[in-house]
Formats: structure tokens, sequence, C-alpha cells
């Protein structure tokens, strides 16, 4: 019964996650939900009795995709971005 | 272990006592939201690194139903199968995105462009 | 999201409504399988070289798809590496970044890391773990390094990264190979054999996940650390790229 | 389950060959790419050979991968069908080989990544040809994606990158629609293999839609109106030999999946309503891309549009052979030769353009003036592929659209005919736009490049080859019925089909 209860908060705090992960107007907190996200899938996979699963996406699915998409948002927002930050809100 | 119930019913927990909704029914079905809820900003989003972002939460969302499907009645044991496929299915994920990250990169270099041209989505 | 466009938003969102409504009836209505492959994999794990099933799964019983997979990866890497402009042979190396945090954390933790890959990869054979994992954590350890300025950016990949990028998919090729000149089929171990083959497909497998994961996060462009290290002034960098472009 | 379970190592070779020859040249650089070409191209069409005598001799052959077999295991699987396939591929590719060798002579830069790549791409799809395991097919299917944005991107100019990025998007959102669907079937029936899943797959609503996202996607892949969108820029901003790879080969990977899924795996799930919704998308498509190939301004995105064209012709398989038990075998062979053909002739046009804009250093249809006085060997291979594309005797695409016209007018259905015979007018009409103009006598002021003779040369052994196909097209149709169970079980559909 308890571990009823933890799949469908877990669920629902995916899914959530998700929600704000594509509504967010701002980039750098969109990247940073996903990065959530992807920690909480680790332990979605943990309670689908995935080991192996929740090892990668820890190591590849949140922490590289993760780091790639910092970077990649840090070189964007460089430069001619920290202009066009400046005009609106993202 | 494994529980044969005819086709089409619905967790059949109450039909019989011996089928339960296992925990994979629950998370199959959060991954379809998620697949759905990905889609929904691949669409919407114009900037590239929000589509990869919302690609990146489809694929989860068929990773969950992978895995959980096989799992769905309860006390079924987890499908190592899948959960290869899964794994398989991570590291093309992040191949592919790691390729489109580059790419966005260097498109934004020589245009300044964090969109693809001509899309007629405002700049949010 | 009062930014994004409006008819498009509502398109998708009733598209995205009718995908989530239709598969999750899809998924309560789905007929169950009287058959699973679970019995399968367990059956022959003996024969399979490895006692943990999902790397007998990903090494043995589907490891075709393995090898395609490393391909996927290496792609990747071809893929940057293909519009990377020709540009001159010297880009400025980004100034090693002279944080002594980082630095002596980085003495601190990369052996720390080679070990923990190296347990990882190991493990695979009995349990959770195995070359993809252990290649993710060996190419966090590069990434480190690389901010820390001990691995040098690089304008076209010399010999020795380019053989570890290929080593993984060029020992499983062999190996794949292999069988095929003794009448054989593609990736038929013996037996007696598997445990040993596996082992050595997984270590080289482990060098080439480690590299390209690395590659495609450094040859993407020139590193950029600023946002890690304020105290490096940010616009050295950045002038360095427009320059480029 | 039909065929006999080899243990030759032909089906094998065809994938590892070029996989290997992909790590080799990109391990060993420029250095001795023209020996590695050589031997590569040596060992797939020696396989190639073997494997369908092999065939002629006993039919279907299936592969188990590690001796498991299915469902344990992956299978691999050669047939009629995938025979003609591999077949396309190793021809067009042979060629382009040549051609790109001439084409990258001077631009080491970009030939040294040419190679790894192209090689990776022959390999995913000799690997999506001989698959017969739904998740395997997701995974060639990847690898053929990025490798062809992989070569997209090569050219490096902004409109490369943006085309190969929406390439990509559009590449990665088909193949997770694709990997849900298996998804869903997987979990219904517990097997990958599609010869198991034949076998169970019942048409409940269910598993009906797991079919339709494996269709989207992989229609959103072969680029079907109203999925088109990503095609033109991506083939018409890639250089000439990736081009021609594009048009030619990668599309008809994914086509090539919708015919073996629906045809063998899905056939009870074929309404009425499905062929003829996805028969009009196709006759959508041949008109409105004749329409806009007629109007683009620049010759490679007139050739890029009417691919969309004549993917448009190659989904009219699908209404013709569901139709009826008589015109199935017909619509199939049809659709199949058309898709052979097309890559041919396509695949020469692309080349010849590439040969043309080499030499002119213009872009522009109008600027063609001249070429047909200095290159006359390329304006001759666009001309006679040209003669395939408008379906004109004697071609390749004249033998495929006679096939799919019989199987139209045997089932009764005249308006695809009327689509088939007027589609082939549109195709005319921009195909002698550009003739006429290359007839015109050169501009004073315009300059000629030299280019090398392996470029023209290619394109018209390519274009000899398409019509050669209207001419010797027994033997190739008769491989394609042998032992085909495509075939065989195609009239299956017109039982259940209300």
């Amino acid at each position: 019964m308890l571990g009823e209860i933890l799949d469908f908060s877990l669920a629902a705090i995916l899914i959530w996650i998700a929600w704000r992960t594509v509504t967010t107007p701002d980039l750098f907190n969109a990247v940073v939900l996903f990065i959530a996200f992807g920690l909480l899938m680790t332990l979605a996979w943990v309670r689908l009795h995935a080991a192996d699963i929740a090892l990668a996406e820890t190591a590849i699915g949140t922490g590289l995709t993760g780091a790639l998409m910092l970077d990649a948002v840090a070189h964007i927002t460089g430069k001619r971005g920290r202009r066009r930050a400046g005009r609106n809100p993202s | 272990m494994h529980v044969t119930v005819p086709t089409g019913t619905l967790g059949g927990g109450r039909k019989s006592g011996t089928v339960m909704i296992g925990g994979g029914l629950i998370y199959a079905m959060a991954g379809v939201v998620l697949f759905a809820l990905g889609f929904y900003g691949f669409i919407v989003h114009a900037h590239l690194v929000r589509r990869l972002i919302a690609f990146n939460i489809m694929g989860s969302g068929v990773f969950l139903v992978l895995v959980g499907l096989p799992q769905r009645v309860a006390g079924t044991p987890p499908d190592r199968v899948s959960e290869a496929l899964v794994l398989t299915g991570i590291v093309v994920a992040v191949s592919a995105t790691a390729f489109g990250l580059a790419l966005v990169r260097r498109l934004y270099d020589l245009t300044g462009e964090t969109r693809l041209p001509n899309d007629p989505r405002p700049e949010p | 999201m009062s930014a994004v466009y409006g008819p498009i938003r509502q398109i998708a969102a009733a598209l995205a409504w009718i995908l989530g409504i239709g598969l999750s009836a899809a998924i309560v209505a789905l007929s169950r399988p009287d058959f699973g492959l679970a019995e399968l994999v367990e059956a022959h794990l003996e024969e399979s070289g490895v006692r943990h099933p999902v790397t007998a799964v990903l090494l043995n019983y589907r490891g075709y798809d393995t090898l395609l997979e490393i391909a996927v990866l290496l792609l990747a890497v071809l893929g940057i590496l293909a519009f990377r402009p020709p540009g001159p042979a010297s880009i400025p190396d980004a100034a090693p970044d002279s944080s002594p945090v980082l630095a002596a954390l980085s003495r601190l933790i990369v052996p720390l890391i080679v070990l923990a890959a190296g347990y990882l990869l190991w493990a695979g054979a009995h349990r959770p773990g195995g070359a993809f994992q252990a290649g993710a954590v060996l190419a966090g350890g590069g990434v480190l390094l690389r901010l820390t300025g001990t691995i040098p950016s690089f304008e076209s990949p010399n010999a020795w990264l380019r053989v570890s990028l290929v080593v993984g998919l060029g020992v499983f090729l062999a190996v794949a190979a292999l069988p095929l000149f003794e009448g054989s089929r593609l990736l038929e171990y013996r037996t007696a054999e598997a445990a040993m083959v596996i082992l050595v497909v997984e270590s080289a497998l482990t060098v080439s996940i480690a590299a390209i994961l690395a590659t495609a996060f450094i040859g993407a462009a020139p590193p950029r650390i600023r946002c890690m290290s304020p105290s490096r002034p940010a616009h050295s960098a950045e002038g360095e790229r427009a320059g480029q472009s | 389950m039909t065929g006999i379970s080899s243990a030759a190592p032909w089906i094998p070779l065809l994938i590892l060959l070029p996989l290997m020859a992909g790590a080799l040249s990109f391990l060993f650089g420029p250095r001795g790419h023209r020996s590695l070409l050589a031997a590569t191209m040596t060992g797939i069409w020696f396989s190639l050979i073997r494997l369908i005598l092999d065939f002629e001799n006993a039919g279907l052959q299936h592969y188990p991968i590690g001796g498991w077999g299915a469902p344990l295991g992956i299978d691999l699987r050669a047939d009629g069908l995938s025979l003609a396939m591999l077949g396309m591929t190793a021809t067009v590719g042979s060629f382009i080989s040549l051609y790109a060798l001439g084409y990258f002579a001077g631009d080491e830069n970009r030939g040294i990544r040419f190679w790894p790549l192209w090689w990776l791409l022959w390999g995913a799809l000799n690997a999506v040809f001989l698959s017969a395991d739904l998740f395997n097919l997701y995974v060639t299917l990847e690898l053929l994606s990025l490798s062809a944005v992989g070569l997209v991107v090569l050219a490096g100019d902004r409109d490369s990158l943006a085309a190969g990025l929406r390439y990509l998007l559009a590449a990665l959102a088909g193949s997770l629609a694709y990997l849900m669907g298996v998804a869903l079937l997987y979990g219904a029936y517990g097997t990958l293999s599609l010869e198991r899943m034949a076998g169970l797959f019942r048409p409940e609503p269910a598993n009906t839609l797991a079919a339709s996202l494996i269709t989207v996607g992989l229609m959103l892949k072969t680029a079907l109106f109203p999925l088109h969108f990503w095609l033109p820029p991506a083939h018409g901003s890639a250089l000439a030999p990736v081009s021609a790879l594009l048009s030619g080969l990668v599309i008809k990977a994914s086509f090539y999946m919708l015919l073996r899924l629906w045809f063998e795996v899905f056939p009870s799930a074929l309404t009425e309503v499905f062929t003829q919704g996805i028969g009009s998308l196709g006759a959508i498509a041949v008109f409105a891309g004749a329409w806009l190939a007629f109007h683009q301004e620049k010759l490679k995105m007139l050739i890029a549009w009417s691919t969309v064209t004549q993917v448009g012709y190659l989904f009219l398989t699908f209404p013709l052979a569901a139709a009826s038990s008589t015109s199935a075998p017909a619509a199939l062979s049809g659709g199949v030769y058309l898709a052979v053909s097309h890559a041919v002739a396509k695949a020469a046009v692309f080349l010849a353009a590439g040969a043309m804009l080499k030499v002119t250093d213009e872009d522009r249809i109008d600027r063609l003036e001249g070429v047909g006085r200095h290159l006359p060997i390329s304006l001759f291979a666009f001309a006679m592929a040209g003669v395939s594309l408008m379906g004109l005797p004697p071609s390749g695409g004249f033998i495929a659209k006679w096939l799919l016209l019989n199987a139209a007018l045997s089932s009764g259905q005249w308006w695809w005919a009327a689509v088939l015979v007027l589609g082939g007018l549109a195709s005319a009409a921009y195909i002698f736009r550009v003739l006429r103009r290359c007839f015109l006598p050169p501009r004073e002021y315009a300059a000629f490049h030299p280019v090398p003779l392996v470029m023209p040369l290619a394109a018209l052994s390519l274009a000899g080859i398409a019509l050669a196909l209207g001419l010797a097209a027994a033997y190739p149709l008769r491989l394609l019925q042998t032992g085909a169970p495509l075939l065989l079980e195609a009239s299956a559909p017109s039982t259940v089909a209300p």
C-alpha cells in the first residue's frame, strides 16, 4: 500500500516537473527543472526494479545531458544573447 | 508468477483476486502523459534548446512505457530485455542530444539565432 | 505561456490531449502477452557468460543492438566534427583555469572517478553496472580535467583520440566477426569463452564511450568555463570566439 | 515460418563491411581511402551476389545472430524485397562513391569527414533492409538518421546547418513515435520479432493505435505530405553527393519499413479509410510537389521538391495493393520497383546537377545557359534520368507506373490511374523547364570550371541504369516475387478490408 502511494506521488511529481519544464518561460529554469526531472526519473527506475537504468540515467541522462545543456545555454546566452536577455525576461 | 488474463480486462484484480495492478501500470501511465507533454513542448517552442529538452522528456516517457508495461501485473518479475532496450535508448538519446546541441551552438555562432529560420512562432 | 503564438499553441495542446488520452486508453486496453522473455533470459543465463541478466541481454542475446548503438554514439562525434569550421590549426587554447580549488579538487576526485569506473565495469558481470555507466562516469572525469585545463582543447582529433574513439566499435566488430571465420554465426561466442569476450568488449566500449562523451562535451566548441569560475575574465573566450566566426 | 536458417556469412558481412570501413576511414583519415573503397565495395558486391545466388537456390534466408534465434535474440532475414533494396543501395552507393572521389578531390578537408559518415550510412541502410526485429529497426533507423544529418551539415554553411537541425528534430520525433508504437506492441505481445508479431497481431483498437504511431513516425521520416517540410531544405542545401544519397536511398529505408510492417505484420489492420487516406496524401504530394518544384529558382531545390512528388507516388501502393488480391502483386511490385528506379534516377539527377553547379558555380536555374555546350555528358544524364522520373518508356519509372496503373484499373480505382497519368505530365513540366535553359547558348561573361571526368560519368552510368531497369525488368521483378512472404500474404487485407 505504502509502495503504491509512493508510486502515485512520484508519478505525479514527475508529471508536474515535466509540465513546469515545458511551460516555464525562462530557458535556464527549464534546464534546471529538466535536470531535476532526470534525478526523479532515477527514483522511478529504482521503483521499477531497474537498477541499471537508474545508474545510467544518473550518469548519462542527467549528468551528461544536463552538463551539455547547461554548457550550451551558457554559450548562447553569452555575447549577443546578453543583450537579448536584457530586453526580455528570458 | 506469470498470470494470463483475458485480453482487454482492466487490471482484473476484482475479478479473480490473483491479478493486481502493478506499479508498472502507474509508471506506464505517467510515461504516456510525459510523452504527450513532451510532444506539446516540442511543437510550441521555437527555441531549439527547449525543443531538445522536450524531445528528452518525450523519450523518458517512451522509456517508462517500455519498462512499465511488462510489469503492469503485480508480481511479474522485471523484464530484463526491456531494461536493456531502455539502456540502448538512453544512449541513443544522449548521442542525438549532444549532436543537436553542438549544432545549435554553431548555428548561434553563425547567425545569432537560437531558432530555425522562417519559424512562424514569435520569440518567447 | 502568453509568449507562445496562439493557434499553434492551441493546436498543439489539442493534439497532446488526444495523444495522451488515446495512449492512456490503449495502455489500459492492451492485451497481455501469454509469453514473456523473462524466462528465456534466465534459462540461457548459464551459456551467456555473465550472471547479470541485463548484461547478458546487452552484450550477448541482443549484442547486435549494442554494436549498432556504439556506432550511433560514434556518429554523434563524427557529426560534430563534420561541421567544425576548417579554421587555422591553432585555436588559441582557452587558458587553463587557475582556480586552485578546482585543481586540488580534481586531483582528489579524478583517481576516485577512475576507480569508480573500474568498479562499475567489473561489477557489470554479476550486478547492475557495465560499460555504459562506467564510460559515463569516466567521461565526467574527463570533463572535469578539461575544466581544469589538464586536457587541452583540440582542432581535429589526434591519433590517440581517434583510436580511443573507435576502439569500442572496432573491437566489437572484430569480436562479432571472428566466429564467421570458424563457420559460426555473427556474435556467437563459445560458452567457455563468453565471459572473457564480454569483458574485453566491455573494456573497449568503456574507453570509447568515455572518449566519445567527453569529446562531445569538449569538441562542441572551445570550452567555456566562465559560468563555473567567475574569477576568470569573462570576455577573453568570447573575443576568440567572435574573431573566429 | 518458411525459408532456411542460414549460417553463410553473406548476410552479416553486408552490415559489417561498411561499418568496419567507417571505423577504418575515421582512424586513418585520407591515407589509403581509395584502397579501402575498392576493398569494401568488392566485399559488399561479392556478399550481395553470393546472397542472391543462395536465395535463388534456397529461398528466404534467416540468420539468427549469436545462434540464439528470435524471440530471445535478433534475427536477420533476406527475402526478395530485402534483396531488391540491398541491390538498389549497392548500385546507387557504388556510383555515388566514385563520384565523391572526384567531388572531394580538391576539398580534402570535407572529404575526410565525408567517408566515415557515408560508410556508416551504408551500413545502416543494409542493416535496415536485413533486420527482422522491431527494436533493432529503431536502432538502425537512428544510425541512419544521425549519419544522414551529419552528411547534411558537412556543407557547413548556415543554410545547411539550419536544414540539418530541422531534419534532426523531425527524424528524432519520428523515431520516438515509432518507438512508442513498438513499446505498446511489446507490452501487448512480449516479442519484438517481426515474424512472431505477424502471427500474434490482432487489429484491436489499442494495437491499431500503436500501428498508427509507428506509421506516423515512418511517414515523417519518409517525408510524405504534410510531413515533408524538412526534406526540401535538407536535400537542397546538402552537397551534391549527399543530396543524391538522401533522396535516392535514405527515405526509401522508412518506406521499406512501412511496406514491410503493413503488408506483413499489420495487414489485418488495413482499412479502406487508411489506405485511401494515405493514398490521398500521396496524390496531394504528387501535385503540390510538382507545382512547387516548377516554381523553384534553385536547381537543387527543384530536384528536392521533385523527391516530395515521387514519395507521393510511392504511397499509392497502399490503396492499390490493399484493394483486391488480384491487384496486390502488381501494386507491390510496382511500388517497390518505383522506389528502386527513383533511387537510381534521382541519384543520377542530383549527381548531374552537382556537376553542372560545380561547372557554372551557380545554383540558379536561369543561369544554366551554356551547360549543354560545356557539360554535354551531365546534361545527357540529367535528361535520361528525367525520362525515368516522368515515367516514359523505356525506363524503370515507366515499368513501375505501368504496374501501378494495371493495379489501379484491375481493382477499379480509376482515380488513382488519373493521378498516375496526370502526375507524369506535371513531372515533365519541371524537368523540361531545366532542360530548356541548358540548351540555350552560354552568356558571354559566364565562367566555366572543369570538373573531374568521373563525376559526369558516374551520373551517366546511373542514368543508363535507370533506363536499363525499363529494358531488363524481368529479372528484378522475378527476384522480388520469389519466396517473398510480403507478396504472398498480400491477399490477406482484401478479405479483411470492408
